[in-house]
């Protein structure tokens, strides 16, 4: 069998490896007597680096030996494969969201008075990073504590123009009215919030 | 048989059983033309040995690995059947019957645990042989089947199958002829996706949390437009601490009166609860915000 | 930032996945809006596989997907990578594996019949286990024996698409067509052939 050229073994070596060969291990692919020199091996590994100079991957020497890796700037579209699938949030996260959304300007003491419970610091976090509340001021009390208020992404997320389209509370509590508008099937709402974790719910 | 033909068969019987020389199988006592000039059958104490043994001894462990060869009596029939380029569909079964039956009586000799399933195929085979053997009485139908009928299908069937495992086996397989590729990422991201939520949960939440509040606080009435809320928060994050904002760049003239009276309220509710102080030097001067404290 | 060319976004996910790829499954690497078409994909692909023409690696599509592999002649060299023989499977294994991917769903009682020998439950574990076969139900008869049948796994291992890409089966000749020319009722030639060495069957 004909011999093919040698960037292009080195090529598959290295993609078949899955990991970093050196320059060594390359050599040592060839049978005795047909072995490439080091040389040569540098030189199909240079060959291959310009092969790639447009493409997606790139040819580098790392600690433990040289590897094909996927570049850097793919990595918008190949971090995609490994994409997690999304959690969801828990009871806790979604009252404290709900209270900053109907009663902003707010304090985490406030949300915890109201819920009876302490508000975990992640919870908080989890909001702040997703943009949907930011802190607006500081309460002019003791300890000087941050004020909430929600967001325009928050707006833009749950596609309302502005906050007066969320319906009242007396409206909510109007659970005939509510379901004929909002064309939720009740029962089932109500079935999936018993689900819910309710570890923090000190009531 | 020529000698082609006997190299023929000898390829065939090393296909079938790559195992074992073919010659080592080869044992049938009454084998009378012992073959010549081929290549040794058995290294015995170093030495070839070309001939078969008179007394026909044959090393447990060799019968052992020659049932080992065999995947069962259809293997082995049809090995039969190959070594001596026979048609499987016109099966000399009188021969056949013997050459199998002396390898299972061989076996039975070394007490070799024989396998149920030889033993039923010699069952078999004695079975085919006596209805040939017989005078076939008239059939009503007129033609009898061939008494072979049903072996040959068998014998069919499993030949085409051990074929298609010979197939199978052939095909490219992953790890042996042909690799997998795989490649690092520069730097892996993993991408979180965030949750979805659906804006029925979040109502539903509220309407929660504020059912459970109405048992620690029993007036709570509170009817606030939530423009009001809003506009409050908008205030508020217009207001840079220590930094006075001119009160009217609060308001926006595009939003008309309605926008107006909705901002002054919120700017009444921020007082109320002080959360801005209202600036002004002296009458009609600028009004200035700022956040409390 | 500027997108680079589809296919070479297509090479860096192939890569990067280590595994078979949907072309749907590409097209969601990318955000809604600037999602390629499934033409674009495959001549994408296609561009690749042009691409790849002189070299050591190919692009193929089996059971799962799209990958990219090494070329089954660049295996004397790759092969050199792994001290560890590539395994290599038992007749018996292979025969069970045969009669499952051409007669599936098939019970274990209908291999023995065509095999004429038991099959043994450490095989049918070891095909389970390597996600070569899996039971596709149970057939309605006593004892409601499990049937099996093959997987994409097997045919992505065997470097195929689908089933029909198997090697055919050898026909079954007719012995009724034999038959009506042949006298084997005759007792007579039965006895003479008895009598006769086995090894001058030939001649």
């Amino acid at each position: 069998m004909e011999t093919p050229p040698l960037k292009f073994i080195v090529e598959a070596a290295l993609l078949a490896a899955g990991g970093p060969l050196k320059v060594e291990q390359m050599i040592e692919l060839f049978e005795e007597g047909r072995r490439p020199s080091k040389q040569d091996v540098h030189k199909a590994l240079h060959d291959l680096g310009e092969d790639y100079a447009e493409r997606g991957i790139e040819i580098r020497e790392v600690a433990s030996g040289w590897r094909i890796q996927v570049r850097e700037r793919m990595g918008n579209w190949v971090a995609r494969l490994w994409e997690e699938k999304p959690s969801r949030y828990s009871r806790a996260l979604l009252e404290t969201l709900a209270l900053i959304a109907y009663r902003q300007p707010i304090t985490r003491g406030e949300i915890e008075d109201v819920r009876g419970v302490t508000v975990s610091s992640s919870i908080i976090k989890t909001l702040l990073e997703r943009d949907w509340v930011r802190v607006v001021g500081h309460r002019d009390v003791p300890g000087r504590p941050a004020m909430y208020a929600t967001t325009r992404q928050f707006l833009d997320y749950f596609n309302l123009k502005a906050l007066d389209e969320l319906p009242s509370l007396a409206e909510l509590r109007d659970l005939d009215a509510l379901t004929a508008q909002l064309d939720f099937g009740l029962p089932s709402a109500e079935a999936e919030a018993e689900d819910e974790p309710v570890a923090d719910e000190g009531a | 048989m020529s000698e082609a033909q006997r190299q023929a068969t000898t390829t065939d019987a090393a296909e079938t059983t790559p195992e074992l020389h073919p010659d080592v199988v080869h044992m049938n006592p009454h084998e009378e033309h012992p073959r010549q000039a081929e290549m040794p059958f058995a290294i015995v104490q170093g030495a070839p040995v070309t001939q078969i043994p008179q007394d026909l001894y044959i090393p447990p462990d060799a019968l052992e690995v020659f049932l080992e060869a065999f995947e069962g009596p259809l293997d082995l029939l049809l090995y039969l059947i190959k070594r001596q380029n026979l048609d499987i569909l016109d099966i000399p079964i009188a021969d056949i019957t013997r050459q199998y039956m002396s390898y299972i009586e061989l076996m039975k000799d070394l007490r070799l645990e024989l396998a149920g399933e030889y033993l039923l195929m010699a069952a078999v085979l004695a079975e085919i042989k006596s209805r040939m053997l017989l005078p076939r009485p008239p059939s009503e139908e007129g033609e009898e089947e061939d008494p072979r009928a049903e072996l040959v299908r068998r014998l069919q069937e499993y030949e085409r199958f051990k074929k298609a495992a010979a197939d199978i086996d052939d095909l490219p397989r992953v790890g042996r002829d042909i690799h997998l590729v795989g490649t690092e990422l520069a730097e892996r991201k993993v991408l979180r996706l965030q949750p979805q939520v659906d804006l029925q949960e979040l109502l539903l939440a509220f309407r929660d949390v504020m059912s459970r509040a109405d048992m620690f606080s029993s007036h709570q009435v509170e009817r606030e437009p939530l423009s009001v809320r809003e506009r409050m928060s908008q205030v508020l994050s217009l207001l840079r601490p220590g930094n006075f904002t001119p009160f009217e760049t609060l308001f926006d003239p595009a939003e008309g009166r309605p926008g107006a009276v909705v901002t002054f309220l919120a700017v009444l509710e921020l007082l109320k609860e002080t959360l801005i102080d209202l600036v002004q030097n002296e009458p009609f001067a600028p009004i200035h915000v700022k956040a409390a404290g």
